[in-house]
């Protein structure tokens, strides 16, 4: 395969035959604004289509085929039953503005997914159309702002963050029109309550964080900081991210957060496609419950209906978000169940906790070694750094020489050279285990034989690319040579 | 119990392993108070079986008949392969592609997608993507104003009007999302041939940061984008298009409207190999001139090389991004539509270029015949590509419930949108649509308009 | 044109290459008289979406309500996973694993089936595969023919006697095949609690070669299979067992009927994972002793080791089949069903003995709850699995034709496999079908009995 | 992966939850007939049985990810729109048992396919029932057999067969109950037509047959067979698997053939999944029509129906074959269309006497070089293999290395250290170039370094396997340890 890509297998003339529609004459487009040269696509046979697109897809590590323990992603099992649930025709071939009396079986869908949620977040209002948990972010400080606004406070503008919250919290605050304001966090993981008293004021409009936190355990005093932004005027946004960790025995409704944002596509189990797409439904408290973005999914007597929420900060996208990624997580709770929901907060919970066990007797430092683990937790690889030279990243590397995805490295970022492990619970104990051996294997090799960890991969695709030469000299594109 | 692989030994031991009694135990930094079970009546979990029965029979339920309405989601055919392929687990299920070395071919498969989304638009730089159209033509809009630095110098007002016939619902997406930026998203009217009229824009004080444009419009009315992209350029105002990529196999990419083309390119990738499935997940793209490269959200991949000088994909311009950057990144967007990008590269690749014009050639056509045997009056006088609105002289949302559940999605009543074409119908057929359904759709209509 | 990839360059840079004008050139060894070209009317080539809606109105045209007819083919829940996974590209469109080194997966998986298979038959060897049941039949009935030496020696004539509810359509198949080598097959009496009835063996001068009995029968009635087993094992008579794999994880297994077992056990997979599609593809499997194995017809696959003494997956004892043994081979047998047989070893890893138990016990008590629900008396006293022969009292043809347009697929008139059970069907509920859905059978057959 | 099987993920107790039906009991099921033990089939999570098998699937090569010149086979592009098209629902849930009143979309598709075959082989019958090639050439067989007896002619029990006819044509002979007698072929590739009428006489049944012929070349003469059969009182039979070669350009039918199969997974390009399944349709003149296995599609007044032929040789499995095949296959024909049609055998043509031609100039000696190859074409290494030590099947492994699937080997078998190589229609001629460049490649390595061709190949997940050992030793199934 190499780099070869799907332009260099083209040559002119040459199609997927069985894929053209009888050609239609179109005669009355003005001339002017017709193009007259066509794109250069590639012209290649429907063979040599899928054998290029196989063999890439060959290429990529997931979930079906390797072990994921991505921090903070949840990159758990994607049920393919209910894949081929949101793949049923008639709701493939279902128009996004088809009339409601036409689309009760979608609606009705949509409906249950609602309750189901509202449930789980312990709140009364769930919108459903965010199309992933930034979009969820985005809407719940609109939210948040459009509230105040409301209250006739329009110059609560600030957005408070712990330090080390994810890059998307911050990014969404900026995209909101505010500014954003970071709390320092204690040594163990928690927030530095001394720190946000002295942040909050007259123009705090909120608090975001996640619970369990970036740091991967569970913020003890959440309704400490509640009551101080609360006391402040300001509101909580609960991030979603981390749900996993608690699905089913704490609900972020009863900590004190005002709006909240699903990542359905950690959370509810649906595919991460190789970047996307997901879903970030957003739910909120009674108070909130009218900004909501729209549209709802209401039920009456005359069947399921659409309808916005009366304050609501208006529409995200055209439709209704990723409804087939909504319908996707619907199958997978009612998989799942009650009963189900809570085993998953449980199990995700033992294996990071499992996991940390057996690295920490394997030699290596956890962050926050005090401290239970949630679903997920960090290591660093500082001391390890500096006595061998070898870094997270080389860490990070050489893991996937061994079947295994790289953990996320250097996240959060005031824990320095670290690795955020996430197993979840979906992963079997030997899969934990040989993971477990791996990094044993590659502590070993950090001290006796550093230099292969560092160049390390070395049995992927590729060796190690250049990342500063790809932002330096920019190629973005294939050209003809 | 579905998806969690523990048996009770396995348990035993890792409670064993990390020194704790019980599960439970696990959770005892959770304050007791904050503790609870799921409310309401518990729901047992269905198995597989049960639940795709459910489903079945939802979705039976909601099966309509013949589809005429587009509006910006297209029922258009996709080649087998294209969602077989998507549908691989090594693409449906791997994550965003942060570990390049173990991500080549989602890598690779998106550095052919920014190609083959510049060769379409004619534009230098492709990002890999936004959420959807509406949601991308926001993100168009806030690019436009971080990157207007006349604008800023000038201090000119973060106004971004928008031409008449842009979709309704992009419209209210954009301003939902950058109203909280302050920025003010006037509407340009349209005119009788359903295309903008600019004179409205005459007289201001200062010209408008950017300029956002349609083409093919809501309407399906093909806009005069030369004389708009000249208007734009000539007073620093950038030009936002939003298109329809599968439009671009025919019609001239926006780089060359005008003289100088367009700055920013958006559009929703729906008519590129994903279903209509209620309209999402589908995808929003974005491209721009070379200078602008840097003011683009999203994910973008670049070619590089490995350490043994091989070449090689990577993600780049990462310093945009919300990970590195954070409150300054170019927008906040993480997870994207990936895998629809995915989809709609094998789709591209399958058709070609010669296809796409094809399948849009025969939308055309097919719309013609449509409105040839509906015998109702068009609404607007410039030319249409393959949707177009008719008039049908009486209030057409009872007329379009009538044909729902006569089996005929007839066409969007426009109503809602535009409480100026209450009696007008926007109605598409794409190159699926076959005489006899046509036919139907003619009858069931006079059938409905007599009663 | 669909699939051929040559451009026209291509084409001349190949003619030149072979030293020819034209294509037309390399058919010059052909005789002018033997060249023809399709006769009748051309069909001009549909494109995959024309093609795409033709099959899809064809197959609506067929859709049927819930189905309650067995008879060798059920409609089982198959996990969504199951056909995902085979009908991967790599899987689906690999040929027969001749190369061992670049087929590792397809040989791993067919031993990992062999595996399942002989755990539930309880026998010690098993082959990946014949077509399917009563293909099957035939292989395993030649095969008992062949691997009866005792008989041989003794010149006992080539007899096979089936017990009287051996699936009719198997017993047919197996006769086309097994005529041509001069076997007899004659049947058995069935007595009046749906078993064979051996008594019609007794008095025999030489013993048949081997005997037939299937668990459970056509009826759905449970064989004495230990008393059977017994009677062949006293007479030198080779036993084989023609079993459905699903009720195995349920039912005694063959290797455990009686003191000695069975020799041979067949039957069809398609209960493991196959949709019912028409009754193809599906696949059959046999099953032997140890000392059989050389007898086997159709692909084995053991473990080896590689060059490096790493274990390793090949096709093995070939010289059992036609490539290698011509007309010596045990079976004519090439392609066969290994892409159902991939399916069914993903199917039973899904499902595990557990879930098989709890499926073929679900099963069981939906049929129950049909047989009680239809209120028609049964037309056999002994213990029946999950199908049953019921009495409707008048001719059955009919019944069930007014049934299928009433949208109930209503059981199996029996009167054309049987004559003396033209008032019977045979009805089967698996686990998929509802409670609902057996009170709709119930009140159609109410109504279509009152006519 | 290594060959961790299954069964060594197992764990007891584990399972795939969302697979499991409601548990219900039956008590009225004998205790006696009841099993004890439960077999030992593997207990894996739902998300290690997808992995497993998604990773198992990766270690194979296939059409979709490689090229496969694999002679007599005619591994062509298979269509994922016949794929999917014959899994629309209302045919994946088809009982095969339905009343014809319920079934007409059905049956009209076999019928459409009924006619295009009977059109292709240019004959007026055809039953779609056989499974494969070789129960068509049992059913042909048979039929022969039948038609003799038909005539009180019962001592017809000799088939002839040419020298290198494939293996399934002798052994179809002998499970019909026929003696084979083997005809010389000549030099050219050509049967020996004083060896033929030498052959014939009052046992012979018929003679089976491909054209082209497995030595990949036209019988130029087969009329003249033909006429020595038919005057012998003998029939022809003739076996499909080579009609990619003629298909649109010449007819079975019209050389003098009695009856014949279609292997519709090389022809009609369905998939061959890894083994099977196929379909063989067997096609015959009028005389023979009567004595085709049932059952056959007619169509009446009333719609279509099931028939029986009068005299047939009865039915060869419990159902109407491999159904879903047939539906492929219909779809393939369908996209071709009579033009298509004809280019499948051109285009096969030509790709096969291109890479005749190349590799000739490479240096490779050709079985046949005076002839025109057919869609497929021998070339022998034996003189390679005497200078070098490196045989055929060093070649044919070593090859897989360079992502190409190996040729036939040693088929025929009269033709020394043979690769017999079949490119197929949907291959493009960079495909094909690349397959010369990796021939001669290790042509190169055969003089300069034969060790790493004797060994190869070198780059698949298992070394070269000991075949000995696997028969010697048998291994059929995993046991615990
Ligand atoms: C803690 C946290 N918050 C927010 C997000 C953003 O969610 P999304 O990627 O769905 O936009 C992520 C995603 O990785 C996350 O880990
Ligand atoms: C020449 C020839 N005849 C017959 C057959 C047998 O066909 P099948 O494998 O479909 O039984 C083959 C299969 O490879 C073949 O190549």
């Amino acid at each position: 395969m190499g780099a070869q890509t799907i332009f260099d297998l083209s040559q002119p003339g040459r199609g997927a035959g069985a894929q053209r529609p009888s050609p239609a004459a179109v005669d009355d487009l003005p001339a002017e604004l017709r193009r007259d040269a066509a794109p250069r696509l590639p012209q290649v046979s429907e063979l040599q289509a899928l054998r290029h697109y196989t063999n890439l897809s060959r290429a990529n590590f997931s979930i079906d085929s390797q072990f994921y323990p991505l921090g903070s992603c949840t990159m758990k099992y994607n049920p393919r039953g209910a894949h081929r649930a949101a793949s049923e025709p008639g709701f493939l071939t279902r128009h996004p503005l088809a009339p409601a009396s036409v689309s009760q079986g979608f609606l009705a869908c949509l409906h249950d997914l609602q309750e189901i949620l509202k449930n789980a977040a312990g709140m009364p209002a769930m919108s459903l159309t965010p199309m992933a948990g930034a979009q969820g972010e985005f809407a719940g400080v609109a939210m948040i702002r459009a509230w105040h606004d409301a209250q006739g406070d329009a110059s609560r503008r600030e957005i408070l963050v712990p330090a080390g919250a994810h890059g998307t919290n911050p990014a969404t605050a900026a995209m909101c029109g505010c500014t954003v304001r970071e709390v320092a966090v204690r040594d163990h993981g928690d927030v530095d309550l001394d720190a946000l008293k002295a942040a909050v004021g007259a123009n705090t409009a909120g608090l975001m964080m996640t619970n369990p936190s970036t740091c991967g355990v569970f913020e003890r005093r959440v309704t400490d900081i509640a009551a101080i932004v609360h006391d402040a005027g300001g509101l909580l946004y609960y991030d979603g991210a981390n749900l996993n960790a608690i699905l089913g025995k704490a609900k972020p409704g009863d900590m004190g957060f005002d709006v909240l944002h699903f990542n359905l596509h950690k959370t509810f189990a649906t595919p991460h496609g190789g970047g996307g797409p997901g879903a970030g439904p957003v739910g909120a408290t009674a108070r909130l419950a009218p900004f909501l973005p729209g549209p709802i999914v209401e039920r009456t007597d005359g069947g399921y209906q659409w309808a916005e929420p009366p304050q609501s900060i208006g529409r995200l996208s055209a439709f209704m978000g990723n409804a087939g990624i909504l319908l996707r997580a619907l199958a997978y709770a009612l998989m799942l169940g009650t009963e189900g929901e809570r085993r998953v907060g449980e199990f995700a919970t033992l294996n990071a906790n499992y996991l940390a066990a057996r690295l920490k007797d394997a030699g290596f430092d956890l962050a926050w070694p005090q401290r239970r683990a949630s679903h997920e937790f960090i290591i660093t690889l500082a001391a390890l750094a500096r006595r061998h030279g070898v870094t997270a990243m080389d860490f990070a590397k050489r893991l996937l020489d061994f079947g295994v995805h790289a953990p996320t490295t250097y996240f959060p970022l005031m824990v320095p050279e670290c690795l955020l492990i996430e197993p979840t619970e979906t992963e079997c104990k030997e899969e934990l285990d040989a993971f477990v051996a791996a990094m044993e294997r590659i502590l070993a090799e950090a001290r006796d034989d550093p230099e292969t960890v560092r160049t390390a991969p070395h049995t992927m695709p590729v060796k190690r690319l250049d990342d500063v030469k790809a932002a330096r000299e920019l190629d973005l594109r294939w050209r003809p040579q | 119990m579905p998806f969690i692989p523990h048996t009770a030994a396995d348990t035993a031991a890792m409670l064993r392993a990390i020194g704790v009694a019980d599960i439970e135990a696990l959770f005892d930094e959770i304050p007791d108070r904050l503790r609870s079970t799921p409310s309401g009546t518990p729901r047992a979990g269905l198995s597989e079986m049960e639940m795709r029965r459910r489903f079945a029979e939802r979705a039976a339920q909601d099966a309509t008949g013949p589809c005429f309405v587009g509006a910006g989601c297209y029922d258009h055919h996709i080649p087998a392969a294209v969602w077989d392929l998507a549908s691989r687990g090594e693409f449906m299920t791997a994550y965003t592609p942060y570990q390049a070395e173990a991500s080549q071919g989602t890598l690779q498969v998106i550095y052919e997608f920014q190609t083959m989304l510049c060769e379409l638009t004619g534009m230098d730089a492709c990002n890999a993507s936004v959420y959807e159209g509406g949601a991308g033509l926001a993100e168009a809009v806030l690019m436009a104003v971080r990157a207007n630095r006349k604008a800023a110098r000038a201090g000119w007002p973060r106004t971004v009007p928008m031409a008449g016939a842009v979709h309704p619902l992009y419209v209210q997406a954009t301003r939902s999302i950058v109203c909280n930026q302050g920025i003010d998203v006037p509407m340009l009217p349209y005119g009788d041939d359903g295309r903008v009229d600019l004179t409205a824009l005459d007289g201001l004080a200062a010209p408008p940061v950017a300029l956002v444009v349609q083409q093919p419009n809501f309407f399906g009315v093909l806009e005069d984008v030369d004389a708009i992209a000249d208007w734009a350029a000539e007073r620093g105002t950038l030009l936002v298009a939003c298109v329809n990529p599968l439009s671009l196999a025919l019609l001239k990419p926006p780089s060359a409207w005008g003289s100088a083309g367009a700055d920013i390119v958006c559009g929703d990738g729906q008519p590129l190999g994903v279903p209509m499935a209620s309209g999402g997940p589908s995808f929003g793209f974005l491209c721009s001139r070379q200078a602008l490269v840097r003011q683009l959200p999203g994910r973008i991949v670049g070619r590089t090389e490995d350490a043994h000088g091989e070449p090689g994909f990577t993600l780049t311009l990462q310093a945009r991004e919300q990970h590195i950057r954070r409150a300054k990144a170019t927008s906040n967007i993480c997870t994207n539509q990936g895998l629809l990008v995915t989809a709609a590269t094998i789709h591209m690749s399958l058709l070609g270029a010669a296809g796409l014009r094809e399948v849009a050639a025969a939308s055309c056509a097919k719309t013609r015949e449509l409105i040839h045997a509906l015998r109702r009056p068009r609404r607007f006088s410039a030319p249409c590509f393959h949707e177009c609105v008719i008039d049908l002289g009486c209030p057409a949302t009872p007329v379009v419930e009538a044909l729902a559940r006569d089996g005929v999605l007839g066409g969007l009543a426009l109503g809602p949108y535009f409480a100026e074409l209450a009696h007008c119908v926007l109605v598409c057929a794409t190159e699926r649509r076959t005489s006899a359904e046509i036919e139907r759709f003619a009858t069931a209509l006079r059938g409905a308009l007599s009663n």
